[in-house]
């Protein structure tokens, strides 16, 4: 506050003065464009190749890096078993139920938003009681949860995520990386080869082309009318003079390629003699 | 739940203590009752002090205005009261806040449910509320609420 | 008033003023008064009539309205209608996750978002018990101070407007905006940063945010003191502002005013020395307080606070330490069962959080104070007896941002 | 216009020439023929010659409004577009750069915008008030350009009350405002208008007491004698004898006008827009010209009354003829009934006379742009006629340069003080009004009146 009167504001006047002769900031933004951050956190997109196919193979990796799951990943994962949810809690029921509850048992007020059908989860409560919920058992657990269950229902991986505290990602990851852990329940016989080397070198690659050609399925798959199911065993060494072959879970004496070509063929004809080779 | 009166103006006057300032109110459910949270902190010990009056219960929560000392804290016990329906007594400007004059119910408790909050949003049309004869309905606990409620259907 | 045979419709019903006469422009409410406050004021003496400031406005920051009972020019009695930006942020904060609150609480003060967000992310530390990297908590430093000068300028710019000066506020927006841009080359964004992370902070320092603080550190203080010159000494200014809306010590206590409304009567208390939460303690910067409590004290306040910033990012640029700047946490937090209380100083007052967990990763309550809640209540109590033109003056020298407290 | 363009198209150019010829002296043949032969043409014409000759003063004034009235809207949206850029570029920013070379065309498409836009009455509005408020705030502001002396011999009108007349006309605006502010049925208005009289009626008495300093030390109330009681070097301006009367005018002046730090009645941060709150379209239209016609005047009256008006600053004939022009003014009122005819119907005919050709020969266009075109033609020719009048007429034209220099100058320091200030109180305006401005400018015009008496006594 100055002492002569008027004096500030001719101050403010000069002030103004000058500045009406300065270089403007201004950016002319259709002209000129102002540089972007690199750090700058945009809106989300999908990649596409130069071939038009989507990148983006599910594999959840983004979901699982962002700190605040703003990441939504929906759709059908890349072996087209199930469909599978990972997003914002406004958007989808599931995803609602997993925010608001997750791994606390405060209820939440949509029953309606569960797409998967719920389990009896003593069994797996035992289980991971028993693996100590520790998520470096992972594979543990997931193959008790199999054996105890016959396949992995999305609950039971849910339920193992939140028990265990496991990103979901990283169980589902994990469900769909082994063979031998399936997703979905056996349909019919399932025939599973050892692919071992110390197989291999006994003639498990011809087996394998001979039940996959029968079968017309890979392994991992199940035949179209759902007879035979093609899946990968593992002979932990126990079988040291023929291919380890099992036949739903009974190990097939000296099997050869035809036989088990035959034994695929007549299983899809229907009337297979269990339990002989 | 009236010491909490005396405990507070006890705090604030006390030559020995003089927590002068109020630095939060806030009311809590913990699903099984409610509770008022104040926090103060004075100038002698240089420090936050967390007072909280627990047991209050869920169908008639009423606690002790502190406005005769803060009168700042009208709008805390205010929005309490909005979120909470906890009644402080001796308030004298005991309204909703946030939400609309007409809302009937209490959205941080615990068994508020967004359904519930949905099928009577506002804009809906002639609400029970302004039917009500008697402000007492808007001015009460969530006991006379419900009973309100009930009685409009 | 309605006559008793007009049917009342709901408040928020847009077609309710179609058909009915005109006198129903009047603002009193169509429901029976719920207090014996409302019923007061909206009761009206002779010669008084009441008149509606926003919620769409010019001058209420945010959608703020105030019915305003004026006998003339004077105002008699205001009453603040809140409510019309509440997301209901605590609840939804309740049903996410601790990262989650982050960016929840991060639009609440948008003017200066790097401390809504910082404060539940103390709370969540208090709770975990983590100890932060000494490098993160110099960037956390550095960055609030950077963004309370940003807000600090925008104040003053704001002032000016509402006084009608529609110069000022441009000369603060190149200050915020120099800023602004320095934060976006830190964070990412320009205005939500989303920068503070649970155990520390997103990113390190990057080489173009060095090169634009320095830059902008060579000439700021210039700059400030430089344009606001322009209403610093004009008599105008002054004369509106000098004695407007005086507050003393007891009644600001009694109000629960923080910030600088609250130091512009004398008291010294700032979060940073009365409960000392970051590496402040090993910074040396005083609290500018002054004797008069009317709203060019508190201007003239924010400017000593600006300098003081500069200061302390001075020392932070001075003893930076080097190292993580993100503590070793699991990628899911589950925070021992217990209650916390954090609360920083935030460009408008003290900023807490009262937080409580029940072992879950999701807080169990999550309060949020915001301290342009607290202090917008004021002015309730300092305009009655002045002009319709000084409840604009008082408002804005209070500088509430509805963001934060409609939460 | 395509109805009549399409048979165009089918025409030669030859016909499209001769058509139109054709029909027009078909038409003045017919009317030509009839009035001669029932012998009304001849009693008429020399009834009409007769009776505009009679009272030239009217046609005058009649010529001199309309002249007024085309002129105040050239003249806000120029200063319009000076409000935008200056304030612009002291804001530190670019302001209207888009529209036109430096934006000058950004304030006529802003009316252009004004008048294509909606223009509703509220619901409770007084509506024949309502309608009427601006037309009288634009008329007051109009009127009061009548009296201002432009250039020596270009001036509306010549009254010896004129600055009684001034003063008068200027407080009619407070009722055009009284009248939106109370029509518009809406409390902003409302206290937007009551502002507005309060302020206006009390500053109307510093301005005129400022004045009569002036009046004391010229002896009338005729701008025109005072503009040429100030002619010489600018030592003869009033500026020098009456500082105080000067600072304490232009004051007042700015509290006249409403402009910031004065501008309560349109507070835009405090009563939304004041008694303008409720209007839209052209009707705010009006008062927005209103407002930048009444700066442009109470600019013009500042430097009338006390920068000398169009006197130059020092007495340059002899450049003038040493650079070959020849000083002497001439009394355009002496044209008579021809400045009717010069201002009223030669526009019009010569517009359209030369939007034909193009019209004709160019069948793309449409006829208003044709007549667009035929206009800036006819500014051309008129700028020309202008030049070679100041060829015999010099110092007219260097007045009138002059004249909207000195006031162009005030004009954009209203702008700058528009962009600098905050606005005062209501309580802080009056005060200062009856506090400071009136004492001062009685103590003014007491000293003013005992300097004079004492000269007079010394001289004899």
């Amino acid at each position: 506050m100055s002492f002569v009167p008027g004096l500030g504001i001719l101050k403010g006047l000069a002030l103004t003065f000058r500045n009406m002769l300065r270089l403007k900031p201004t950016v002319q933004y259709p002209e000129e464009v102002y540089p972007v951050a690199p750090r700058h956190r945009g809106r989300l997109l999908l990649l596409y190749d130069e071939a038009g196919a989507l990148k983006c193979e599910t594999c959840f990796q983004c979901a699982q890096a962002c700190p605040i799951e703003c990441i939504d990943m929906g759709g059908v994962d890349t072996r087209d078993r199930y469909h599978v949810h990972w997003g914002p809690a406004e958007q989808y029921g599931e995803r609602r139920e997993e925010s608001a509850l997750r791994r606390s048992g405060r209820p939440v007020p949509d029953p309606a938003a569960t797409p998967f059908e719920p389990i009896d989860t003593a069994a797996l409560d035992a289980i991971l009681a028993d693996e100590a919920y520790d998520p470096r058992h992972m594979l543990a657990i997931l193959g008790r949860t199999q054996a105890a269950y016959g396949h992995l229902p999305v609950a039971a991986l849910k339920h193992i995520s939140h028990a265990t505290g496991a990103w979901y990602a990283e169980v589902y990851g994990t469900a769909t990386f082994y063979d031998e852990l399936r997703m979905a329940p056996a349909g019919g016989h399932v025939l599973a080869v050892c692919r071992c080397p110390g197989c291999t070198f006994r003639g498990a690659g011809r087996i394998l082309d001979a039940a996959q050609a029968a079968a017309s399925v890979t392994i991992g798959g199940t035949s179209p009318e759902g007879a035979v199911r093609l899946e990968a065993a593992a002979c932990h060494g126990d079988s040291p003079d023929a291919v380890y072959v099992t036949l739903d879970g009974a190990v097939q004496a000296a099997p050869t390629a035809k036989g088990v070509g035959d034994l695929v063929t007549r299983l899809r004809a229907g009337h297979a003699p269990a339990g002989r080779a | 739940m009236a010491h909490v009166a005396d405990v507070m103006r006890t705090l604030h006057d006390d030559p020995g203590l003089r927590f002068e300032l109020l630095a939060d109110l806030c009311g809590v459910d913990t699903g099984t009752a409610m509770e008022v949270v104040y926090h103060l902190w004075s100038a002698g010990t240089r420090d936050w002090l967390r007072v909280v009056a627990t047991g209050l219960s869920r169908e008639d929560p009423r606690a002790p205005s502190v406005t005769f000392l803060w009168r700042g804290a009208e709008w805390a016990e205010r929005e309490a009261y909005d979120m909470f329906g906890i009644v402080f007594e001796g308030n004298r400007d005991l309204r909703r806040i946030y939400m609309p004059p007409d809302y009937r119910s209490f959205p941080l408790r615990k068994d508020f449910l967004l359904p519930d909050d949905a099928s009577r949003s506002p804009g809906e049309g002639v609400r029970p509320m302004e039917a009500a004869p008697e402000p007492a309905v808007l001015a009460g606990t969530p006991a006379d609420v419900r009973r309100a409620r009930e009685a409009s259907r | 008033m309605t006559s008793p045979e007009t049917k009342v419709r709901s408040l928020d019903d847009p077609s309710v003023f179609v058909d009915t006469p005109a006198t129903i422009y009047d603002a009193i409410p169509p429901y029976p008064p719920r207090t014996e406050r409302e019923a007061e004021f909206y009761t009206l003496r002779e010669g008084e009539m009441l008149i509606n400031i926003g919620p769409q406005h010019p001058s209420t920051h945010g959608v703020l309205r105030v019915v305003l009972k004026i006998d003339g020019e004077r105002i008699v009695d205001l009453d603040p209608v809140l409510g019309y930006l509440h997301r209901g942020v605590e609840k939804i904060c309740e049903n996410s996750d601790w990262h989650m609150v982050i960016s929840h609480c991060d639009p609440l003060e948008y003017i200066a978002s790097m401390f809504s967000e910082y404060v539940p992310v103390l709370a969540a530390e208090k709770l975990l018990d983590v100890t932060v990297p000494r490098r993160a908590e110099y960037i956390r430093v550095l960055a609030c101070e950077l963004n309370r000068i940003s807000s600090h300028a925008l104040f003053m710019g704001w002032l000016a407007l509402d006084l009608g000066g529609i110069t000022p506020i441009l000369y603060g927006f190149l200050e915020r905006d120099e800023i602004v841009e320095m934060l976006a080359a830190l964070t990412g964004q320009r205005l939500l940063f989303n920068y503070m992370r649970i155990g520390g902070v997103n990113g390190d320092l990057n080489h173009e945010f060095m090169s634009r603080l320095g830059d902008w550190m060579s000439h700021a203080l210039r700059h400030i003191e430089d344009s606001m010159t322009l209403i610093n000494s004009n008599e105008i200014f002054v004369g509106r502002t000098r004695g407007l809306g005086r507050i003393d010590r007891q009644t600001a206590l009694r109000m629960c005013l923080s910030g600088p409304p609250l130091r512009a009567t004398g008291i010294p208390y700032d979060v940073r020395r009365a409960h000392p939460y970051s590496v402040y303690p090993e910074l040396e910067f005083e609290i500018p307080t002054r004797e008069e409590g009317d709203s060019y004290a508190r201007y003239l306040l924010h400017l000593d606070e600006i300098k003081q910033s500069i200061h302390i990012i001075d020392q932070v640029l001075h003893r930076l330490p080097d190292g993580p700047v993100m503590a070793k946490l699991p990628r899911l937090l589950r925070p021992r069962p217990g209650r916390a209380w954090a609360a920083i100083e935030s460009p408008r007052g003290q900023y807490g959080v009262y937080a409580m967990s029940d072992g879950t990763d999701q807080p169990f309550r999550l309060r949020i104070h915001d301290p342009s809640f607290f202090n917008l209540q004021a002015v309730g109590l300092l305009t009655p007896g002045h002009l319709i033109a000084d409840i604009m003056a008082i408002m804005a020298s209070l500088d509430p941002i509805m963001g934060g407290v409609d939460k | 216009m395509t109805i009549v363009s399409r048979p165009w198209q089918r025409l030669s150019p030859a016909g499209r020439v001769l058509l139109p010829l054709a029909a027009v002296a078909g038409g003045l043949g017919v009317v030509f023929l009839g009035g001669v032969s029932s012998g009304i043409l001849p009693n008429l014409w020399s009834w009409v010659y007769e009776a505009l000759n009679d009272n030239v003063p009217l046609l005058r004034f009649i010529v001199a409004a309309t002249a007024v009235l085309l002129f105040t809207v050239p003249t806000a949206f120029v200063i319009i577009f000076l409000e935008m850029k200056v304030i612009a570029l002291q804001n530190l920013r670019l302001g209207p750069n888009r529209q036109g070379p430096w934006g000058v065309l950004a304030s006529t498409l802003h009316g252009f915008k004004v008048l294509a836009k909606e223009d509703f009455t509220p619901t409770g509005a007084d509506v024949p008030v309502f309608t009427l408020a601006p037309v009288v705030v634009y008329l007051a502001s109009v009127m009061s350009f009548l009296v201002i002396p432009f250039a020596p011999g270009l001036f509306a009108q010549d009254m010896n009350l004129a600055l009684l007349y001034f003063f008068a006309v200027g407080g009619l605006g407070v009722v055009g405002l009284m009248m939106a502010g109370w029509s518009s049925f809406n409390k902003y208005s409302l206290l937007g208008a009551l502002r507005a009289a309060a302020q206006i009626i009390s500053y109307e008495i510093p301005l005129t007491l400022s004045v009569v300093g002036v009046i004391l030390l010229a002896g009338t109330l005729s701008l025109n004698t005072i503009v040429h009681q100030q002619a010489g070097t600018f030592l003869d301006w009033y500026v020098f004898r009456q500082p105080l009367a000067f600072v304490i005018f232009f004051i007042a002046a700015t509290a006249e006008g409403n402009r910031t730090p004065f501008d309560l009645t349109e507070a835009d941060s405090e009563i939304v827009a004041g008694f303008a709150t409720e209007y839209s379209g052209m009707r705010f239209g009006f008062f927005f010209f209103a407002e930048y016609v009444n700066v442009f005047i109470l600019s013009a009256l500042t430097v009338t009354l006390f920068l000398g008006g169009w006197n130059a600053p020092l007495d340059l004939t002899p450049v003038w003829q040493a650079l070959g022009a020849h000083p002497g003014a001439i009394d355009l009122s002496g044209l008579g009934v021809g400045l009717l005819i010069a201002v009223l119907v030669v526009p019009p005919i010569l517009t359209v006379l030369l939007a034909l050709p193009f019209w004709m020969l160019f069948t793309r266009l449409r006829f208003w742009q044709a007549l667009v075109i035929g206009f800036l033609c006819f500014n051309a020719l008129a700028g020309a006629a202008v030049l070679i009048w100041a060829a015999f007429s010099f110092d007219a034209v260097m007045g009138l340069l002059w004249f909207l220099g000195k006031t162009y100058v005030f004009v954009v320091i209203f702008v700058w003080m528009r962009a600098t200030l905050p606005r005062v109180r209501i309580d802080q305006l009056m005060g200062f009004a009856w506090k400071w401005l009136l004492p001062a400018s009685l103590a003014n015009l007491f000293v003013t009146a005992l300097a004079i008496l004492i000269i007079a006594q010394v001289r004899g």
